[in-house]
């Protein structure tokens, strides 16, 4: 078996997925860190919505009244999908709140800065 | 639909995560991000999905970039607004 | 002999209850001491954060590694594309060919996400609600969340809005919010005929609030919109969704109860549920969507 | 309307009971207003799982519930049997105990107009987590487990100073990873087998195992799926979120995240293991070996890591690691009596933590704020009540006999006698993290006892009656859970049984 060739749209969703994770791991920046968290989202959200589709068939949306499984393509990642859309803009949201937050009090997007300065306020 | 247009769209979108990862300005990254979705969007459309073509463009694309924007202008990052 | 003493040390004062006897704080600091020379440097997780060096390798090695194992697992998946994968399997041809009898939508993931696996759905509606409130338990003022420069920012920030010109933005906002909310209204109305839905609807109407709300200052906005209606909209919305569902879940797995009337698959006024449900979700959407915009900026709506 | 079969009704009940009451609390304006119907919401579901229970022991059945009006492959499913209605029911019971216990220190520490949202996350998070027991359907357990991310964030940080922020937000971002590779071996899994309910997902692995056809891609998926329950409920290399975000949040918070959240994953880990991936494929894919593995690991670091802390809550959130780490021990040795030391271990646990929390932040508050445990010499005198409740936990913890602790220890040394191989590394191991246990927890015991020299202690006259209760049932509980625990091990035996079939 040898699918990478064809299943291209897999192999660019997981290499998104490893830069948004590589994002989420190096990124001190609290912002650039939830952005890569985003985008490891996209991505797997990606490979779901690739794992739907098969050559040559239309969109789920009944057309011209044919009633066919072999005419659409498979409508279940893409419901799947819609509500991980629906998470992750919550999650960005939240996480974005926290941050304005966490600026307020500390004057810094800087994780480690605020670690740092939060662990000296605790009296360590 | 073509493989060509497809395989430039998805160069497009790595080569979008690299800039977002690399970049050091806030501001573009952002932009870069807003443009990462609208291509996400449009590839959503290519395979054949549009009810998630349009969720992630008036998401990913609209109510998300705005929901960075306003942080970035909180957190006295933009040019022209006030100086952080 | 002084690494005896100082474990007879460490001995008695364990069995005298830790720091409770003798000189308590000078042993704390000696001991605290100590122990960073031995076990700090290795196993703590912020030694290793500590070196950038390290940690930078690690998780480039991390991630390159899980990008390997993921692309010699997508070598080994279904192939791209193949109506036999075993994702095409009756599942999914129950949904594509009972679907408009069984729901009435002619939108099969319409009727997929809101009849078929509506328990995910009301889950994802309580995710947004639930993320809406948290921001408020973060961003609404109160004593713990307020400062005097963030106030004379946000009153300068009302000064300029009523006293501005900016008349590209106002008369674009006046021309454009209609025709935004007019589309999103569109797109929720027809979710179970076309793409889109409750959804999609709602983040366009919460768009065109959030238009007209940065080109008017929110002073306008908290005239029609204040956070009791925005809180009664959500929680009666969510209500709706709540019963209608726990109605068709209760009536389905008990088999009892009334068929909802399906109507023409095709019309508008159709697919049972769907609609209202729909309505709803774009509600809550819209509200949730223009509540994030007004509690970023103001922190309040 | 010949036949309804209303006990079969109870789980969907519950669930849209707790989300119900969440919806409804952000009408409410007052704290105190939302407590009562929060604990009124709990108090009924708690009849209600205690009812499911006896029938479903009656019964020797597990049933499932469809959701909606289609059956399996193409609807949701709920499922429960013998296991998720004691889950269900010791979920209730504590969350009612810890909630009144902890009430006083939720309207002391959260603002008072947000206080009731306080309560509309605990009914969410409470519903997340019955239905993250009760699910039958992956999706389902994905969008279930945002919920319970985010309400738990939001639980963290509902004290609003500047350190539960920084704890949520690393809460945040490890959860949302653990999250992430869920959902990325969702995906897999859904795109190798075709199903998103669990019934249907075995019998497709069973065929994937015979056809040797996608055997990485399966053993990868687990991989992830178990890394990402692994992060969520804090196994040992991925604990750093716990000290810092259970340090910051309100004692009641720390409590039901560290006793009842990190168990939902774990429970729903465990129905991944026999009804999607049965024991078996485990076994072959090696999975439990490292879950093994990882679990003594983290009974070690965790309580070497509690060794160092002088900060009570911090020591408290550590030694949770190092009791993750048996659970995932007695669910690594693969064999069935193993797995129901694990379970076990979650129910004691469960109990004996929150008393733990609860008893430590009535001592925070009694000593003016301070959190060293070189602060609180003496605080057991000052509120003799928290005192014995803080004293019967750490013993329980340790594993004294008469004590909830004692019998998980004695079926995780006896489950080691059946897994051929691992019964030394075990039994070792057990040792060695019960005396840590006990190096740790007991100069924390003595220190509460002891007097500071010079000052005079005097009882606090004023403990709140709701406190009194909940620090006594949660003793009781502890010891009827060292005594009798024999119809309980049977129970859960039995719905091993059942869930193994």
């Amino acid at each position: 078996m040898n699918h990478l060739g064809t299943n291209f749209y897999e192999a660019v969703s997981v290499i998104l997925f490893g830069i948004g994770f590589m994002n989420l791991l190096l990124q001190n920046n609290l912002i650039k860190k939830f952005i890569g968290l985003n985008i490891m989202d996209t991505a797997v959200y990606l490979f779901l919505a690739a794992k739907g589709y098969i050559w040559g068939r239309v969109a789920p949306i009944l057309t011209d009244g044919i009633v066919d499984a072999s005419y659409y393509v498979n409508p279940i990642p893409a419901g799947l999908v819609l509500t991980g859309i629906v998470v992750s803009v919550s999650v960005t949201a939240f996480s974005l709140a926290l941050v304005q937050r966490l600026y307020m009090h500390y004057g810094t997007l800087n994780m480690d800065e605020i670690m740092k300065i939060s662990r000296e306020e605790e009296g360590e | 639909m073509s493989a060509g247009i497809q395989i430039i769209l998805l160069v497009f979108l790595v080569a979008c995560a690299l800039a977002v990862s690399l970049t050091k300005n806030l501001f573009i990254a952002v932009i870069v991000f807003m443009g990462y979705s609208s291509i996400m969007a449009v590839i959503w459309l290519l395979l054949e999905s549009p009810d998630l073509a349009i969720t992630e463009a008036a998401v990913g694309a609209g109510v998300d970039s705005v929901l960075f924007f306003l942080t970035l202008k909180k957190v006295h990052y933009l040019k022209g607004t006030r100086e952080g | 002999m002084g690494e005896k003493k100082s474990f007879w040390k460490h001995l008695k004062a364990w069995v005298d209850g830790e720091e409770v006897i003798l000189d308590a704080d000078k042993y704390i600091v000696s001991r605290s001491v100590k122990e960073k020379k031995n076990w700090g440097g290795r196993y703590s997780m912020e030694n290793i954060k500590g070196n950038k060096k390290l940690y930078g390798f690690l998780s480039v090695a991390i991630s390159v590694l899980f990008i390997g194992i993921m692309l010699s697992v997508v070598n080994d998946l279904p192939e791209f594309g193949n109506p036999s994968n075993p994702a095409n399997n009756e599942v999914m041809e129950r949904y594509l060919e009972s679907g408009i009898e069984e729901t009435g939508a002619i939108n099969f993931v319409a009727g997929m996400i809101l009849d078929y696996r509506a328990f995910d759905t009301f889950g994802e509606s309580n995710v947004l609600f639930l993320a809406v409130m948290c921001v408020v338990l973060l961003l609404k003022k109160d004593k713990n969340n307020y400062s005097e420069k963030e106030e004379a920012e946000n009153w300068e920030d009302d000064y300029f809005d009523e006293n501005e010109k900016r008349p590209i933005l106002k008369v674009g906002g006046k021309l454009l919010a209609p025709l935004i909310i007019l589309y999103g209204i569109y797109v929720i109305l027809n979710g179970h005929l076309s793409p889109g839905g409750g959804f999609s609807g709602g983040t366009i109407i919460g768009a065109g609030l959030i238009l007209y709300a940065s080109a008017y200052g929110q002073k306008k906005m908290q005239t029609f919109f204040t956070f009791r209606t925005f809180t009664l909209i959500c929680v009666a919305c969510l209500l709706t969704y709540c019963a209608c569902k726990s109605y068709s879940f209760f009536t389905g797995a008990n088999h009892v109860g009334y068929e909802i009337p399906k109507g023409i698959p095709g019309n508008i006024l159709s697919s049972g549920f769907i609609l209202p449900l729909n309505i709803c979700v774009g509600l809550i959407v819209a509200c949730t969507m223009y509540g994030f915009y007004a509690l970023f900026t103001k922190g309040d709506i | 309307m010949e036949h309804i079969n209303w006990i079969h009704n109870i789980p969907f009940f519950s669930i849209f009971l707790a989300m119900l009451c969440g919806i409804i609390t952000a009408l409410v304006k007052n704290g105190r207003l939302a407590f009562k119907i929060h604990s009124i919401m709990v108090f009924i579901i708690f009849v209600m799982s205690v009812i499911l229970l006896i029938s479903v022991v009656k019964n020797n059945e597990i049933f499932t519930f469809m959701m909606g009006h289609f059956p399996a492959p193409w609807g949701n499913e709920l499922r429960a049997g013998p296991l998720e209605a004691l889950m269900a029911v010791t979920f209730s019971i504590v969350m009612l105990l810890t909630v009144s216990g902890g009430s006083e220190f939720i309207f002391k520490d959260v603002v008072p107009e947000k206080q009731p949202l306080y309560f509309i996350m605990l009914n969410a998070l409470f519903g997340a987590m019955l239905a993250l027991v009760y699910t039958n359907d992956i999706f389902t357990a994905y969008v279930f487990i945002e919920i319970n991310t985010i309400a738990s964030c939001a639980l963290i940080m509902a004290k609003g100073t500047p350190q539960s922020m920084v704890g949520t937000t690393h809460y945040l971002v490890i959860s949302l990873l653990g999250s992430g590779l869920f959902l990325l071996g969702v995906c897999i899994l859904y795109s190798i087998t075709g199903h998103l309910l669990f019934p249907q997902m075995k019998e497709a692995i069973l065929e994937i195992i015979k056809t040797e056809q996608y055997r990485l891609p399966l053993l990868v998926v687990t991989g992830f799926m178990f890394i990402g329950i692994a992060i969520k409920s804090a196994l040992f290399p991925f604990h750093s979120m716990l000290p810092g975000a259970y340090h910051s949040a309100i004692p009641t918070s720390s409590g039901i995240l560290s006793g009842l959240v990190l168990k939902s994953y774990i429970i729903l880990g465990i129905k991944l293991i026999y009804c999607v991936f049965s024991a078996e494929v485990m076994h072959t894919l090696k999975i439990t070996e490292v879950l093994f593995v990882f679990g003594l690991a983290g009974m070690v670091m965790g309580s070497v890591y509690a060794m160092r802390e002088r900060k009570m809550k911090r020591m408290l959130a550590y030694s949770s690691v190092a009791q993750i780490g048996y659970i995932y021990m007695g669910i690594g040795m693969g064999s069935r009596v193993g797995m129901t030391a694990a379970c076990f271990h979650i129910l004691a646990h469960a109990i004996t933590k929150t008393l733990l929390f609860l008893c430590c932040g009535s001592f925070v508050e009694d000593s003016g704020g301070k959190e060293k445990i070189y602060h609180m010499r003496g605080a057991a005198l000052r509120n003799p009540l928290a005192g014995i409740g803080y004293t019967v936990g750490a013993l329980s913890m340790i594993g004294i006999p008469l004590l909830a602790g004692f019998i998980s220890k004695i079926y995780f040394a006896t489950a080691s006698v059946y897994s051929s191989g691992k019964m030394a590394a075990v039994l070792i191991i057990l040792g060695v993290s019960m005396v840590l246990n006990a190096l740790y927890f007991l100069p924390s015991v003595i220190a509460i006892w002891t007097p500071e020299k010079g000052v005079e202690m005097k009882p606090v006259s004023s403990v709140s009656p709701l406190f009194a209760v909940s620090i006594v049932g949660f003793i009781l509980l502890n010891f009827v859970l060292g005594v009798c625990y024999r119809p309980i091990t049977r129970i859960i035996q039995m719905s091993i049984e059942l869930l193994a079939q």
